[in-house]
């Protein structure tokens, strides 16, 4: 793998940039792999990388559907925070922010992490003892949060109204080390690190079947012939449900569409992410200056990546309630992606009623900002069979009614 | 020079001068003129820079498509940023300024990235930057943020100055688009007798074919269009609109329209904008095409524009981009444009065309004494912030051998796009037509509608329908279409007779000359905006990039202000190329709303300010407003936190309300708690499903707390429930909860139970409860006079009807503080005035109204729970030690069998104590109890936390309730929680009741 | 007792139509059997009117019923008069299984008229207002932007809104903005 | 922006006057049922691509529950219907397979 850096840039604008080698090779399947992940987005991405990294495990073959990278990886608004109420949350999610940090050096690709601070404003009593309750259990978990005063949000977001006539700014949770990611590239790092490892990404490949003799998986059919295979992830957001069809299982999980939009790009003004979920709206501006504004689910199944208008209008005006100034942009685009949802809007990593087959989907709304840490967790339980940061996301919670709903502290799983 | 021609210009009043500034400088414009055509009348070529290389940018376009001339419009309250010039109606006084760049225009620091665009190719960010890694936030991403960005932000403080507003509205037939194909579609929908809708985004009708000439049944088109409109116009069933245009097509056939009222006359009277939701059975898109750029070195110099730009200057505005103009084309139609420009008596220096043979309009050219290369190419423009040479080279070359003209403007042609996106937006597939090289509607595979067939029908230009004759017949057909698809039996007609001069076959042509070099290929821009090159498409495949959404997003090609109207083909095509593959198959982007963009108030419409969200108000709501209040918001409720006097603190006035109501008299506004009647023969059996406790053995006339849980055996409200008669309850529910529960009953009801004899109506907002509070509280009822509210009379968890005074009266003797306590109920019309009373009645027993704060803590010091601060959605009856209300006698009740769950059952989950700081310091909210050690995680263990924490100013100390492990079997131990302010609060676990453990004070 | 007020008092604004709080009516949430023969004899005395079929709205000035749902009516009574109808009514359904309810408080009414008052709702109700659509005689319950109404026309140019007490603040701030000068929309 | 004919009122209602209501036809698992059915009564949910039964509630309407048949993929609508039934009527199972012969969903078909 050719090394990035601003000399070899400089080295190949000498020659017009035609130098440059592929970033993933673009293999045929082999005949078998130790492991086969199925879905190449950022959680299936990773977990194959942390196999090879961790684990030593390079014989993986990561099957996509579509291209790499072009599922909810890059349809999102990536944030990235870890300021989660429970536990076994805080943990993976804190687990994946760590890892983002240096992220661009370890796999030598500029995701641009950008640790700008992730801010959720408090706009009611009831929000104000949630939010001083997550800052209670993020102290004890590792995670670096603080509750701020209504001026200290003003000082850092000069465009918020903190007074706002409806609900104003009560104070808000501060995670300075949140940020943003540029979400592509994750992707796009991923795979060129992967690849680097002799994994292969067989992209325009669908599987079509899943493989198993007395209860063990040992390969899937796809759309480029049988591959087998010693282990199995299912890592396809949105389409979880499918797979687990094809393996023999079901899953407790609902697919939705997710809303997102982008203003035309202006001059930077907001650096940093701001959430605002009593009035059910966050926004960040990227580094290209489009204001990035997160929209609401539709309360019903849905395949189509489209979603209905009306949440887009009810997030705005909310936004246009608390950033007033942002009245008169305009948005450039919206767009949908599809996303599983779980009984208890927490994920799903576990082992499955189908041995050798472990599934890593579910993550509703928030699966962005988790990527690293799933995948990471994700290896570790396909490699050793046990993960602490899995262990809680396990299938079996429902059953017994051990939730790990986030929802309680008024904080949404954006 | 780029100036106004001394005739010509079929859209602007001469008699009517308009004064406006661009960069501060003053300038005159006339009455019909854009912001963009004033602009080049006025010599002004360079407009702005672009995104990533701060280049010099002109104006490209005349139309939405514009990607280059956009500005910053207006000041203050009215600024609004990257507004394109080609679509903002001159007006007196309109103040526009440059973007992306500084000090200014003419020179900007941020060319610098111009000169080292070599070094900055597709994706270079990707692969620089990663050493050392604290400079990513701190150096490299604040200047590329700083580069980057286009428009000026906004004023921090700015305040919209506007009103906005949505419009409901519902016709058969929407057509987008007011061009010729619309308004024949329009007419010929509208002769089914269907109501038609028709929405045209400028202000004018016809769209671009009286520009391009012909006749219509042997008339010119302006006079065809006039007559189609004012036939139209008297058509009762048929609506149109201008200055609307159709943002984006969602399912089921809702489609949004952004009508701009007043931005080409600021501060008149009524809205801005107007957002109209519009369902339509069946849509027609005649959305037109729009022009292709063709890829040549220099294809970015402010003076290269579009050729049918170029043409609609002239003729609609009466400015010429330039005195000596060279023409570029791979097709017949850019000589309409050598043509109209010759005979307004612009210089044709040359008309260079790719293809070896043109047709009849080629010829009419040279009888003007235009010169025609053909097979030849343009191999470079020349000059910086505005064309000064072309050179020329032959097609099929590597662009040696070139002749050099000098020249002011270059008109280029690359052939014509239909515009898709409102056929796309859900759903409709395109084909690939290799004649006209481009994408157009595939009919076969339309957007599917709620009753699973197409609901949009494109027509004319859209649908890939070129010249004018073959226009008004597909919108004839597409028209009739419709209206048969929308259930009409559509009139059918011939279309009127377009005629035009034939036109020879376009060539495709990516790239000029064929085999460009790759200095020229790094000089040929695809994406004027983002400053994307042929050469970055082509690194982006080499690397791997190789689907066209890997491209856009490596490059950013077709991802600026325009969403690649002018970029996408050609993009695509390089793509392909450097793919060895076809177009069709390398696919396009997906189309996303809207359309062109709209702006974020109109989405929010009229929900702005005083009415962004609904604030639901008690009988009393003023009142207290006028009394103090500091407003808590719940759900959308206004509840009074506490009453601050003047030179109060809110800490001191609770502190107050809460003694006074201790010792004297507290009146509680309690009119926001749910009250929902519910009667039936069944109405017992019912309400024993939905509490865990059981309510079908309660007398009439007395009162139970009652406790509700989802089916998931967690709580979701509480409240207290009295029997009205032998088949009626009276339900209360928390604040906020009455529409919640209301809901909950009648879906059970309604999707469970529905043969059950059960009625339930919600009778919240029909009372203004008042909660009296206090050692003085039955004195104060008794000087009101009217019922018996004696101790024997009304005992402790009874209720009775009756009057105070003079006020007809429900009266509870129920008690959430521990007081004595009556909860009366009086017809919401006469709330204030018994409030009146009971305050003035109440002065000599020391009354003082309370907030939801004192409620708190008073009940607090007894140890009540609170739906919200001891539940949170993750608790269960029994972590809150309130099995009592756990009916074991009912074989059934929502959440019964979800309490048997292991872990519901596990004997680890926390439970409520109370919980004492040994200093008598507050705990704070949230705070969380440890235990030892640390989890597999190396998260600290937690063995509990403190749901509800307060100062007591009865007790004089903080006092608090938790969920501790084991809590009930450790009364006494002391548990520690750790605060963020550094401190860690000790506290003993005791019972929670803190205060008249034995309820004298409301047993008197 | 004392004089009862109604949410707003009357208040009323002038814009493209006039909007203006009726003040205190009568109204009674009856659920039951709409073909039950005694539930029919108990509307007839009380208003005088037929049971309404599907969206019917049978109304003269403060005194009708509507039709709210497959098992709901709102029976309009003179305000002064509900406490003693409901009495009847509630008598006369003792037999049967039904539910009579005084909501007369828990409502706010206002009234939108002049020729613009279509477009006024069209602007916050989504609902087709046209006059091939809505007439006199109907009902519609739906939206008023974020709160639920209902409202039927008293004729060709006036319209009648029914929301919950505690919004009509909000309804009649919304009925403003909607009514402002300058927004007319020339559709209806 | 979906768009459903309430069968009580017969309004054709724009989503904004509607809530979505979940997975229809779900039998109710109480006390004595097994763990198993007890969470697949509450989580396991079907999530078909193509033909789905669900719940809405004409919330800001005449406030009825009722029944609708539609494709996750198109979001075609086969029909409504009411609440009160134990399984789709015969002319909605009728529309659906004159639609998408073969269709199945859970027992039905």
């Amino acid at each position: 793998m050719k090394h990035y850096s601003a000399f070899a840039v400089a080295r190949e604008a000498l020659r017009y940039h035609t130098g440059w080698e592929r970033a993933w090779r673009s293999p045929q399947p082999k005949k078998r792999y130790d492991v086969i992940i199925v879905g190449a987005g950022g959680h299936g991405l990773a977990t194959a990388y942390y196999l090879g990294k961790n684990y030593g495990i390079q014989n993986v073959a990561v099957i996509e559907k579509g291209w790499l990278g072009g599922g909810n990886t890059g349809r999102n608004t990536t944030i990235i925070r870890s300021n989660y109420l429970q536990d076994p949350s805080a943990a993976i999610y804190e687990k994946a922010r760590g890892l983002y940090e240096d992220l661009s050096q370890d796999l030598n690709y500029n995701i641009m992490f950008s640790p700008r601070g992730v801010m959720m404003l408090a706009q009611t009593q009831h929000e104000i003892r949630g939010y001083q309750r997550t800052a209670h259990a993020n102290a004890l978990q590792g995670v670096q949060t603080e509750w701020i005063t209504p001026e200290r949000v003003k000082e850092l977001v000069p465009i918020i109204n903190i007074d706002g006539p409806r609900y104003p700014v009560l104070g808000a949770l501060w995670q300075e080390r949140g940020g943003t990611a540029r979400h592509d590239a994750v992707a796009w790092g991923y795979a060129r690190a992967c690849s680097a490892m002799g994994m292969d990404i067989i992209q325009q490949c669908e599987v079509t079947g899943v493989r198993q003799e007395n209860g063990r998986v040992v390969g899937v059919d796809t759309t480029k012939g049988a591959i087998d295979c010693e282990k199995l992830g299912i890592v396809v957001a949105g389409h979880s449900g499918q797979l687990a069809e094809m393996a023999g299982f079901r899953l407790p999980l609902e697919a939705i569409a997710l809303q997102a939009l982008v203003s035309e790009p202006i001059k930077p003004c907001m650096d940093v992410v701001v959430m605002a979920n009593t009035v059910h709206g966050y926004m960040s501006q990227s580094d290209k200056g489009e204001m990035v504004i997160g929209g609401g689910t539709d309360g019903f199944n849905n395949y189509t990546q489209r979603g209905s208008f009306h949440h887009i209008e009810e997030t705005v005006r909310a936004l246009v309630e608390t950033f007033p100034m942002i009245s008169r942009l305009k948005m450039l685009r919206q767009w949908g992606g599809i996303v599983d949802m779980t009984g208890d809007r927490s994920p799903i990593l576990s082992k499955t009623p189908l041995q050798g087959c472990f599934i890593n989907g579910g993550w509703g709304t928030g699966g962005f900002k988790a990527i690293p840490g799933s995948g990471w967790g994700m290896a570790q339980l396909m490699a050793t069979g046990h993960s602490p940061l899995t262990e809680a996301f396990s299938l079996d919670r429902f059953k017994e009614g051990r939730f790990i709903d986030e929802s309680v502290a008024a904080g949404v799983a954006h | 020079m780029s100036t106004r021609l001394a005739k010509q210009g079929r859209l602007i009043d001469r008699s009517k001068q308009v004064t406006f500034t661009f960069n501060g400088t003053s300038m005159q414009g006339y009455e019909g003129d854009t912001l963009a055509s004033a602009l080049l009348a006025n010599d002004q070529m360079m407009m702005g820079r672009s995104f990533k290389y701060h280049r010099p940018r002109g104006v490209v376009a005349s139309g939405a498509e514009e990607p280059n001339a956009l500005v910053g419009l207006g000041q203050g309250n009215r600024f609004e940023p990257n507004q394109r010039a080609t679509t903002t109606e001159l007006f007196n006084g309109l103040t526009s300024a440059s973007q992306n760049h500084w000090p200014n225009l003419e020179f900007d620091i941020g060319a610098v990235n111009k000169h080292l665009s070599r070094f900055l190719p597709a994706g270079f960010y990707y692969k620089m930057f990663i050493h050392p890694k604290p400079f990513w936030k701190h150096v490299y991403e604040p200047f590329i943020r700083q580069s980057a960005g286009l428009g000026k932000a906004p004023d921090k403080d700015s305040r919209d100055a506007d009103t906005y507003e949505h419009f409901y509205a519902f016709t058969d037939i929407l057509v987008i688009g007011g061009g010729i194909a619309g308004l024949q579609a329009a007419k010929a929908a509208a002769q089914s007798g269907a109501k038609v809708m028709l929405i045209e985004q400028t202000a004018h009708w016809g769209g671009r074919a009286p520009v391009d000439g012909g006749t219509v049944d042997g008339q010119p088109v302006d006079k065809f269009v006039e007559q189609l409109v004012s036939e139209l116009e008297t058509m009762d069933n048929v609506t149109m609109r201008s200055r609307c245009m159709g943002a984006g097509v969602y399912d089921h056939g809702y489609v949004l329209g952004y009508e701009r009222l007043t931005d080409h006359k600021p501060g008149a009277q009524g809205p801005r904008h107007r957002l109209w939701r519009i369902r339509a059975k069946q849509i027609v898109t005649a959305t037109g095409a729009i022009e292709r750029p063709l890829s040549f070195a220099g294809n970015d110099v402010p003076g290269v524009m579009l050729a049918s730009a170029m043409r609609d200057y002239v003729v609609n505005w009466g400015v010429t981009p330039g005195d000596r103009v060279i023409v570029a084309t791979n097709n017949d139609d850019a000589y309409r444009t050598a043509i109209i420009l010759k005979q307004a008596g612009v210089d044709i220096l040359r008309v260079v065309d790719a293809r070896a043979t043109a047709g009849p309009l080629a010829e009419e050219a040279r009888q003007l004494g235009i010169r025609v290369d053909p097979g030849k190419a343009i191999a470079k423009v020349k000059g910086g912030k505005r064309v000064k040479k072309v050179a020329l080279c032959n097609q099929d070359g590597i662009g040696g051998a070139r002749e050099e003209i000098e020249c002011d403007a270059v008109a280029m042609s690359g052939g014509w796009s239909p515009v898709v996106h409102m056929w796309s937006h859900c759903g409709g597939k395109l084909l690939w037509d290799e004649a006209n090289a481009h994408f157009h509607p595939d009919p076969e595979r339309p957007p599917l509608g709620a009753n699973g067939e197409g609901f949009v029908v494109a027509a004319g230009a859209a649908n890939g329908a070129m010249p004018l004759q073959d226009v008004l017949f597909d919108a004839q057909t597409a028209g009739e279409a419709a209206s048969n698809a929308a259930g009409f039996t559509p009139v059918t007609a011939d279309a009127p007779k377009g005629a035009d001069v034939a036109e020879a076959p376009m060539e495709p042509v990516w790239l000029m000359p064929a085999n460009a070099d790759i200095q020229l290929r790094m000089k040929s821009w695809l994406d004027f905006q983002n400053d994307v090159k042929v050469s970055d498409v082509q690194l982006a495949a080499r690397e791997g990039y190789e689907s066209v959404e890997h491209t856009k997003r490596y490059t950013t090609l077709g991802m600026a202000t325009d969403q690649g109207k002018l970029s996408n083909i050609n993009g695509l095509a390089i793509l392909a190329d450097a793919l060895d593959s076809e177009i069709p198959k390398v696919g396009t982007t997906t189309f996303r709303p809207p359309y062109t963009p709209i702006s974020m108030a109109s989405i929010g419409g009229e929900a702005r300010g005083d009415v962004f969200q609904p604030i639901r108000q008690t009988p009393m709501h003023n009142w207290h407003d006028k009394n103090g209040a500091d407003w808590e918001p719940v759900g959308h409720w206004r509840r009074t936190y506490a009453y601050v006097r003047p030179g109060e603190s809110v800490h001191d006035a609770v502190n107050r309300e809460v003694k006074n109501t201790r010792e004297n008299l507290g009146l509680l506004d309690a009119s926001t708690l749910g009250k929902l009647i519910v009667k039936g023969p069944d109405a017992g059996k019912f309400l024993d499903m939905m509490y865990t406790n059981m309510m079908s053995t309660l007398k009439v006339g007395k009162c139970r707390y009652g406790l509700m849980c989802s089916e998931n055996g967690f709580l979701i409200d509480d409240g207290v429930v009295a029997r009205i008669d032998e088949d009626t309850w009276l339900c209360h529910t928390t604040t906020g909860g009455a529409e919640r529960i209301h809901g909950h009953m009648e879906e059970w009801l309604q999707t469970e139970w529905w043969d059950w004899k059960v009625y339930v109506a919600n009778v919240t907002e029909q009372y203004a409860q008042v909660a009296v509070v206090g050692p003085n509280a039955r004195k104060v009822l008794e000087k009101l006079g009217g019922m018996d509210l004696s101790k024997e009379a009304l005992p402790f968890m009874e209720w009775r009807d009756g009057k105070i005074g003079d006020f007809d009266c429900r009266a509870y003797r129920i008690s959430f503080s521990g007081e004595l306590s009556y909860e009366l109920a009086v017809p919401a019309s006469q709330g204030q005035a018994f409030w009146d009373a009971l305050t003035e009645a109440g002065k000599e027993f020391g009354v003082m109204p309370y907030g939801t704060e004192c409620l708190h803590i008073l009940r607090a010091e007894k140890g009540f729970i609170m739906i919200g601060d001891e539940t949170d959605g993750t608790v269960i009856p029994q972590d809150l030690g309130l099995h009592w209300a756990l009916s074991k006698k009912k074989e059934d009740y929502l959440g019964k069998r979800a309490h048997s769950r292991t872990h519901m059952a596990d004997p680890e989950r926390w439970k409520l104590v109370g919980l004492e700081t040994v200093d008598g310091s507050v705990i704070p909210d949230g705070a969380y109890a440890v235990g030892e050690g640390v989890n597999a995680n190396g998260q600290r263990n937690m063995i509990g936390r403190v749901t509800s924490t307060y100062y007591s100013a009865n007790l004089g100390k903080g006092i608090a309730m938790g969920l501790i492990k084991h809590g009930p079997d450790r009364m006494g131990e002391i548990v520690e929680f750790p605060g963020t302010d550094g401190k860690s609060y000790k506290a003993k676990i005791v019972d929670p009741i803190f205060f008249d453990k034995d309820g004298e004070k409301q047993n008197v | 007792m004392s004089e009862p007020i109604s949410a707003l008092n009357h208040a009323s604004y002038t814009g493209i139509a006039k909007v203006e709080e009726c003040g205190l009516q009568g109204m009674i949430t009856l659920r039951g059997d709409l073909s039950d023969k005694v539930l029919i004899k108990a509307v007839k005395d009380a208003t005088g009117q037929k049971v309404p079929g599907q969206r019917e709205a049978l109304i003269k000035g403060d005194t009708g019923v509507c039709w709210m749902s497959t098992d709901e009516l709102l029976v309009l009574v003179p305000y002064a008069e509900v406490e003693t109808k409901l009495a009847v009514m509630s008598n006369a359904l003792s037999g049967v299984h039904a539910l009579a309810v005084n909501v007369s408080d828990a409502r706010a009414v206002f009234r939108i008229a002049g020729a613009n008052a279509r477009e006024v709702m069209g602007k916050l109700a989504p609902v087709d207002l046209s006059a091939e659509a809505f007439q006199p005689g109907q009902i519609r319950r739906s939206r008023l932007a974020q709160v639920a109404g209902a409202f039927w026309m008293d004729d060709d140019e006036t319209f009648r809104v029914v929301c919950f007490r505690s919004a009509a603040d909000y309804v009649f701030k919304l009925l403003k903005v909607a009514a402002q000068p300058g927004s007319e929309v020339g559709v209806y | 922006m979906l768009i459903l004919n309430c069968p009580y009122c017969g309004v054709d209602a724009e989503e904004t006057e509607l809530a979505a209501g979940g997975e229809a036809h779900l039998k109710r698992y109480g006390p004595g049922s097994s763990d198993g059915d007890f969470h697949d009564y509450l989580f396991m949910r079907e999530n078909p691509k193509g033909v789905h039964f669900e719940r809405w509630r004409h919330a800001n309407g005449c406030g009825k529950w009722f029944h609708a048949a539609r494709c996750t993929q198109t979001l075609e609508v086969f029909g409504t219907y009411s609440a009160q039934v134990f399984e789709p009527p015969q002319k909605i199972k009728d529309a659906i397979t004159a639609k998408r012969p073969g269709w199945t969903w859970r027992e039905f078909s």
